[in-house]
């Protein structure tokens, strides 16, 4: 059967499923999330739903989650119809859920968040749970330290407490909102073998990723959302990378076939579609050497406990290169983006920015020595009570005054270049918070990029983005370059830093343990000196 | 319930255009024992028929009480307006000054102003002082204390007549002064009368309300203040001062009706041989015994305070936190 | 039953919903208006329409409304850089003080110099006030709302020590000051009540508005508010502001007890200490902490003030009834238009369409 | 005289009493995220339902329950405010204090107006004349019962995790199934009635009568005590003993011959100085509850 019969015959009879979503629409004021949707998984099934940023996929899991309640449609568990007005109808119903935005409570330890679902309201024992966190931990391989405060873990550490806290609830079916974006791929293996140990136990999971290639591996089953509509619900077997992708952008499933029948196309096609967030191009060979420093860091530090955050961290980023850091979450790149940044004053080292000292300076003195930046908390970046415009103007105020007035007119023109210029999907007015996390990221960059900085500091740009998008900040990170900027991209990806940088360093335990050039980088030699090994040191 | 004056309303709107029309303006509300003495008063001259009697209180500010009376006057036009000016003085007298038509007697610290703005006090010396006597003579420890509002020329009055009395009975008496610098706050105003007692008061005057409560608690002979307040602490309260504006009010109404209203002072009418104040009669139900020989000192000092042989000394200087008298 | 966000809100709901909560009011406060002794109805129109139907009574009105003009403004600036001053009472207090150490200093100046000198003065004494919690906060990150709150009795305080002390009445021996000097007094508007103080403050919400709206400070200030983190990222130097803030803030309450005490009082008393910071935290809040709320909240509560001292005189309707009524109609109101975002939805309506398959 | 250093201490714990009731009965709401600036005329009600009910019925155990009553509904005001009507929490919160002492002292206008003063019943003291122990029961309930059972409830049951998992971030606690409106309004039922038994405390422990502004900012400084003791049990009973010392330390020293020429406003003011100076000695470090004065909604 051709993968357009299947997608034709959406709702081929079988058991009755486990869970079932029948009509589901949802409006959020004029903008429709979920468009009548139909959709089932079966036990010991994982169903992945795909589709770009915005598409409507984290509405439609909330919704069955109980976190959002739809405005039309239903909801059968086992075929009796239920109503969702709470997550906690939800966990009674055997659902669980990792929320795309993390649900943790930051000042609490790890036992006390993994316990308080389902804790009673009486005495309660900490002991008791801490074992019963270590024992599940083993048991679903998850590892985490159950006496840890959640707000000192690193993203990654905290994606796996999200992970065990969903898995505790001994679900019948499982739904993980992008799971993987935060985790490296060691995690990622972990958590798809608890997966299929899980599945394979009767469990159903609902799956949602950018990442093509983890959908390709896990799913058994695909749906794909465009605009709030399913526009296709099919097994996963025999599809690849390349025909989900065309589907999900809007490619009709006839030229899928052809897809799939022409391999010649495929190159083609990935290149288009951006498969799988890898950069679609090889770098180009950017001749350093003699050009001037775009950032200088020397002797950089952050002291910590027990040791230091950043330790002694030197590297030099020359115009026109863009240079890497590797590292597993955890081993310092925050603290490291945070100083270069000046959102936290070093204990030791300098920071040149171009032949200016930024070390002592605050964030406008850094601005104006040509620093820009892209870090990973999108949400953190923006003010998120403010429109567009505003956000795009703010740091540069000054720059579009009249006299001692900000001109609305000036503003307004300067927003709409940028949104012109950098395709962001917004008008100029529209609140920052209403905007999908690709457009906010489209944001970000344009008004790092628009004030053409001696150097751009990007921290995991492309996280969480839809393959399109990753393109896209790929192509305005490699402008950049090409344009005479320094680039220092930090990225936990490994293929994004192989794929995009010139050289790559790589940062463990929050010291500098390598260097490799981009030509002669690989997954693996990199993976040897991220864990600790130095003596792969170039 | 009470007397909040609806029944007044009433009985102003029946156009008996020949009693005089009295307008109370009170600054604080009237559960706050001054000026509920005065409007106690007017409420007890209307109920006899003699005059026609509204209202309104709580009139904390300058402006609102500069509000307040014109609005009184351009819509009610009374007569004569009764109230308190303290914090409020300078508004008054310039409304008043405006009004020469509307007899004002206020409540003031200052002196008349013609043509037409009298002032009255609670002149609570003469009681304060026989008070203070009974203080005296009841004390074994010898100190006596008092708990008062604030260092303000009316209580200071009071309180320095208190002292005067007890030096009277007991020269060698210390007597202890805590301000609690608020006219509503009694569960300090108890805690401060503790203190007195835990720095040796064995005798209290409740000039504020709370110090009863600390007296009945601690089994003290303890004085009342503005009405009698035996009632509250029947073992323990010996006695109280007691304001009756009955004659001040009287006196301007008929001032007023024989059209012989002029500016004045009408402090007199409010001491003891005037009738304006009095000492509520002396406990005989008391924990504790009363010397029939003191009470016999201060009905003779009562009496000459009546007949005029003996005029109360009054000094307005703020007394020390803790004034032993005499040597 | 539960409440789904609506989607557009059509202008008149806003409208709509006050109107809502004013025939609210008149249901839940007619109990006890009856329970007093007059007509609900006409006690309400006392309340609220009679003082706007005379000139007389709006001079009352925007003379009740200019102190809490001041204080609202105080505290809506620094509300919205994130400095949550509740001290805007003791604020209110030290310019006033201020302003009278002036004129009692200096007696006898012509009001060209005596005015701007007092004012001056009443402002840096504000300020003054306003200077050490913001201090702690800059220097030390010590919470803000402890510290003001508690200057607000110790304000209170000093103010009668210094009425009890060196400046108790020398004709009177009373706890208020001496009357101030002739020049000492801010000019009388339209021959009423209403003093030069008011336009002082519809200046600054002019000024305010306009820095809010049209400047770059006034987009620094709402992102510093709104998120301190992100501001602080976009080189907004948030610290700062709050500063900054915290002392205009504290500038704007010290005039606004100026301004009462030379176009009101003419003396300070201690009824000066009548709560007017602690209204100012409504009316900023209560008007979106936006300058024009602020002088929007300012009339209604001066409205109201005058209405329910009008309605005690006229309908001998006890004092505290003003009290009832403006209180169950801030919240009716603060409810209605909060409650105007939503709709009410029974339960979630079931799919329209048969179900495939 | 020596300086009566017991009688300062016994005073100590009397005046703190009030403080811990309206400290610990915000506390559990600002947990949640909820700030309740209704907490002045919360004690004020308590305060005054219980003197009223005291002077109706003659029993201090009706009254008390009364109080408890009156407080939990004024709790509830709160709740419907700012819970599930989403109101501003400062201005909810002003508001409901403007209307409880408006409404108090309305009734008590209408139901005492004029005349005596009413003196009801009150609670006698336990121990009496023996020192530091002598105090009224609810001086024992404030230090022995309620404050050690909030720190175990918030240290050690399901109920203070969820109270926490609600004000450090309600979206959390939703996803984990606990429902933030609930938790939000029993704190601030609670709460409520706990800071109204606090102001019962002043009628019918203390006083045995009601009087206009009996509770004299006494709610205020229960805000400032939370803040100043950073949510925690603990520090915040430390904090109104704190206050509760140098209250009854400068009522003391006004009638300390020694001290005879200090002005009696700097000794008042002593308090409220050692609070903030002692705030400033503790340093920076006020983290607030996550979702303080925010509402929360789904989508
Ligand atoms: N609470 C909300 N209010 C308004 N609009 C919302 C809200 N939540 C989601 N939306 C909008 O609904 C649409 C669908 O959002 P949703 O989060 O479901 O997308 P998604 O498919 O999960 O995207 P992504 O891949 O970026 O996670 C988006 O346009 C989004 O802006
Ligand atoms: N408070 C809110 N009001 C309106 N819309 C919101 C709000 N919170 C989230 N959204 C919408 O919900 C969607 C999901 O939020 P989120 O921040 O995860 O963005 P995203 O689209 O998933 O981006 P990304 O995939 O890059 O993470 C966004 O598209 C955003 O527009
Ligand atoms: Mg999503
Ligand atoms: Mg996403």
């Amino acid at each position: 059967m051709t993968p357009a019969a299947v997608a034709r015959d959406v709702s081929a009879s079988r058991a009755t499923p486990l869970v079932e979503l029948r009509g589901i629409t949802k409006r959020f004021g004029s903008l429709l999330a979920n468009d009548a949707i139909d959709l089932s998984v079966d036990a010991g099934q994982v169903l992945a739903l795909l589709g770009e940023n915005g598409a409507g996929k984290s509405t439609l899991t909330r919704i069955l989650y109980g976190l959002s309640r739809a405005d039309a449609g239903e909801i059968l568990i086992a075929g009796e119809p239920v109503t969702m007005t709470s997550p906690a109808d939800a966990l009674a119903a055997g659902i669980g859920m990792v929320t795309q935005e993390f649900t943790l409570v930051g000042p609490m330890t790890v036992t006390e968040n993994l316990m308080l679902a389902g804790s009673p309201l009486g005495r309660i024992d900490r002991k008791a749970a801490r074992a019963r966190v270590l024992a599940a931990s083993e048991r679903l391989g998850v590892p985490v330290d159950p006496d840890a405060v959640v707000e000192r873990l690193s993203v990654g550490e905290r994606q796996r407490v999200e992970i065990l806290k969903a898995l505790l609830g001994d679900c019948r079916l499982l739904v993980l909102d992008e799971p993987t974006a935060v985790l490296v791929p060691a995690d990622v293996d972990l958590l798809f073998a608890s997966i299929r140990r899980l599945t394979a136990e009767g469990m159903a999971v609902v799956f949602i990723s950018h990442k093509l290639h983890e959908v390709v591996d896990l799913a058994d089953r695909i749906g794909i959302l465009r605009r709030g509509k399913l526009v296709a619900d099919l097994p996963a077997e025999g599809l690849d990378p390349v025909a989900i992708a065309a589907l999900m952008v809007g490619a009709t499933e006839s030229s899928v076939e052809t897809a799939l029948t022409d391999r010649v196309d495929e190159e083609a096609l990935a290149t288009a579609v951006g498969l799988d967030g890898a950069p679609s191009a090889p770098a180009a060979p950017a001749p350093t050497g003699d050009r001037p420093a775009a950032l200088q860091v020397r002797g950089l530090t952050q002291a910590g406990d027990p040791r230091p955050r950043v330790d002694d961290v030197s590297l030099t980023v020359r115009a026109g290169e863009i240079v890497g850091v590797a590292g597993v979450s955890g081993n310092g790149q925050t603290e490291l983006v945070a100083l270069l940044c000046g959102t936290t004053p070093p204990t030791a080292g300098t920071v040149h920015v171009g032949d200016t000292e930024v070390t002592g300076l605050d964030v406008a003195a850094r601005l104006r020595a040509g620093l820009g930046r892209l870090t990973e908390d999108r949400r953190g970046s923006v003010v998120l009570g403010m429109s567009v415009e505003q956000n795009l103007v703010l740091e540069d105020l000054d720059r579009f005054r009249t006299g001692p007035f900000l001109s609305r007119r000036r503003v307004r023109a300067h927003a709409e270049a940028l949104i012109e210029r950098f395709d962001i999907r917004a008008a100029p007015g529209d609140p920052i918070r209403s905007l999908s996390g690709g457009n906010m990221q489209k944001v970000l960059l344009a008004r790092a990029i628009e004030r053409d900085p001696t150097v751009l500091v990007a921290s995991q740009p492309t996280r969480g983005l839809d393959v399109g998008a990753c393109q896209y900040v790929y192509a305005q990170l490699r402008a950049l370059r090409d344009a005479g900027s320094g680039v220092l991209l930090v990225s936990e990806d490994l293929d994004e830093l192989i794929g995009i940088a010139d050289r790559i360093v790589v940062l463990s335990g929050g010291r500098l343990v390598g260097e490799v050039a981009a030509a002669d980088a690989t997954r693996e030699a990199l993976g040897v000196l991220m864990t600790g090994s130095r003596e792969h040191a170039a | 319930g009470g007397t909040t004056g609806e029944e007044d309303t009433s009985s102003s709107s029946s156009g008996d255009d020949d009693t005089i029309s009295v307008f109370g303006a009170f600054a604080t509300p009237l559960e706050e024992p001054w000026d509920g003495a005065i409007h106690a008063a007017l409420t007890s001259v209307a109920d006899d028929g003699e005059i026609e009697y509204q209202h309104v209180d709580d009139l904390g500010t300058a402006d609102e009480m500069e509000r307040a009376l014109r609005d009184i006057i351009a819509t009610e036009d009374p007569d004569i307006i009764i109230g308190d000016a303290f914090a409020a003085e300078e508004a008054v007298r310039e409304v008043a000054a405006e009004f020469p038509d509307t007899a004002f007697a206020f409540g003031s610290g200052g002196t008349e102003q013609a043509p037409n703005f009298s002032v009255f006090d609670n002149w609570l010396q003469d009681p304060a002082y026989l008070s203070g006597m009974l203080a005296g003579g009841l004390t074994k420890t010898g100190t006596i204390g008092v708990v008062g509002a604030m260092p303000i020329p009316e209580v200071n009055r009071i309180v320095n007549a208190f002292t005067a009395g007890a030096q009277e009975t007991n020269p060698s008496a210390t007597v202890t002064v805590s301000f609690i610098n608020s006219f509503f706050d009694p569960a300090t105003a108890k805690q401060a009368a503790e203190a007195a007692v835990a720095g040796g008061a064995d005798v209290l005057f409740a000039e504020r309300d709370g110090v009863i409560a600390a007296a009945e608690e601690k089994g003290l002979p303890v004085f009342g203040m503005m009405v009698d307040q035996q009632e509250q602490a029947p073992e323990h309260v010996v006695s109280s001062l007691v304001w009756d504006m009955r004659p001040t009010i009287e006196a301007v109404v008929a001032a007023v009706a024989d059209g012989s209203y002029e500016a004045s002072n009408l402090a007199e009418y409010s001491f003891m041989k005037n009738g304006g104040s009095s000492l509520a009669p002396i406990n005989t139900g008391t924990a504790f015994p009363i010397p029939a020989e003191l009470i016999a000192a201060v009905e003779e000092r009562q009496a000459a305070i009546m007949d005029g042989s003996f005029e109360t000394p009054v000094n307005e200087d703020e007394p020390a936190g803790s004034t032993t008298v005499g040597e | 039953m539960r409440f789904v966000l609506r989607g557009r809100e059509p202008r008149w709901l806003a409208a709509a919903a006050v109107g809502l909560a004013i025939v609210a009011t008149l249901a839940l406060t007619a109990g006890p208006i009856r329970l007093a002794g007059a007509a609900p109805v006409s006690a309400f129109e006392r309340y609220v329409i009679s003082p706007l139907t005379t000139a007389n009574g709006i001079a009352e009105v925007l003379l009740a409304a200019t102190p809490l003009i001041f204080t609202g403004l105080a505290v809506a600036i620094a509300f919205r850089v994130g400095y949550y001053n509740i001290g805007a009472e003791g604020q209110f207090l030290a310019g006033a003080m201020a302003t009278t150490a002036v004129a009692l200093a200096l007696p006898d100046l012509p009001a060209g110099a005596a005015l701007p000198l007092a004012l001056i003065g009443g402002a840096l004494g504000g300020v003054a006030w306003a200077f050490l919690p913001a201090l702690l906060r800059r220097r030390a990150g010590i919470d803000e709302v402890v510290t003001t709150l508690l200057l607000n009795p110790v304000a209170v305080l000093l103010l009668q020590g210094l009425l009890n002390g060196p400046w108790r009445n020398p004709e009177t021996g009373f706890p208020d000051s001496a009357t101030f000097g002739e020049g000492y007094g801010l000019p009388a508007l339209f021959g009423s009540r209403v003093h030069a103080g008011l336009l002082i403050g519809l200046v600054l919400v002019v000024v305010t508005a306009v820095v809010l709206r049209a400047t770059p400070l006034g987009v620094r200030l709402r992102a510093a508010g709104q998120s301190p983190a992100a501001a602080e990222f976009s080189g907004v130097r948030v610290g700062l502001l709050q500063w900054r803030s915290a002392l205009v803030s504290g500038a704007l309450a010290g005039l606004g007890g100026a301004s009462q005490v030379l176009g009101v009082q003419h003396q300070l008393t201690g009824s000066l200490a009548a709560g007017y910071g602690y209204t100012g935290v409504v009316v900023a809040t209560l008007g979106g902490l936006s300058a024009f709320g602020v002088l929007a909240v300012a009339l209604l509560l001066g409205d109201v003030q005058v209405g329910a001292q009008g309605a005690s005189i006229a309908l001998q309707l006890p004092s505290q009834m003003g009290g009832v009524l403006t209180s169950v109609l801030l919240l009716t109101v603060v409810a209605a238009l909060s409650v105007r975002h939503y709709r009410l939805v029974r339960r979630t309506p079931r799919s329209p369409q048969p179900v495939r398959g | 005289m020596d300086f009566p250093v017991i009688a300062v201490l016994a005073a100590t714990l009397t005046i703190a009493t009030p403080l811990v009731f309206g400290a610990l009965g915000a506390l559990l709401g600002e947990r949640t995220g909820v700030l309740n600036l209704g907490i002045e005329g919360t004690l004020y009600a308590g305060a005054f339902v219980g003197f009223y009910v005291a002077a109706r019925t003659g029993s201090l155990a009706v009254a008390t329950l009364a109080a408890v009553v009156a407080g939990a509904l004024a709790g509830a005001l709160m709740a419907l405010l700012t819970v599930t009507l989403g109101v501003n929490q400062h201005v909810a919160g002003i508001g409901t204090t403007l209307l409880l002492v408006a409404a108090c002292d309305f009734s008590n206008r209408q139901l005492f107006g004029g005349g005596q003063q009413t003196v009801t019943e009150k609670f006698d003291r336990w121990f009496a004349g023996s020192g530091i122990p002598a105090q009224y029961p609810m001086t024992f309930v404030a230090f022995l019962v309620l404050a050690p059972a909030v720190w175990w409830v918030l240290r050690s049951t399901g109920a203070g995790l969820r109270l926490t998992a609600v004000g450090e971030n309600p979206e959390a606690a939703d996803t984990a199934g606990i429902s933030v409106a609930r938790t939000r309004w029993t704190a601030l039922v609670v709460g409520g009635a706990l800071m109204a038994l606090g102001g019962s405390f002043l009628t019918l422990s203390l006083l045995g009568t009601f009087t206009l502004d009996i509770v004299s900012g006494r709610g205020w400084i229960c805000i400032a005590l939370v803040i100043f003791g950073r949510w925690k049990v603990v520090p915040v009973v430390l904090g109104a003993l704190l206050f509760g010392l140098f209250d009854a330390l400068q009522l003391q020293l006004a009638i300390t011959p020694a001290f005879g020429s200090v002005p009696n406003e700097l000794l008042i003011a002593l308090p409220y100085l050692v609070v903030i100076a002692a705030l400033a000695v503790r340093g920076r470090g006020v983290r607030y509850p996550g979702s303080y004065l925010t509402a929360y909604r789904r989508a």
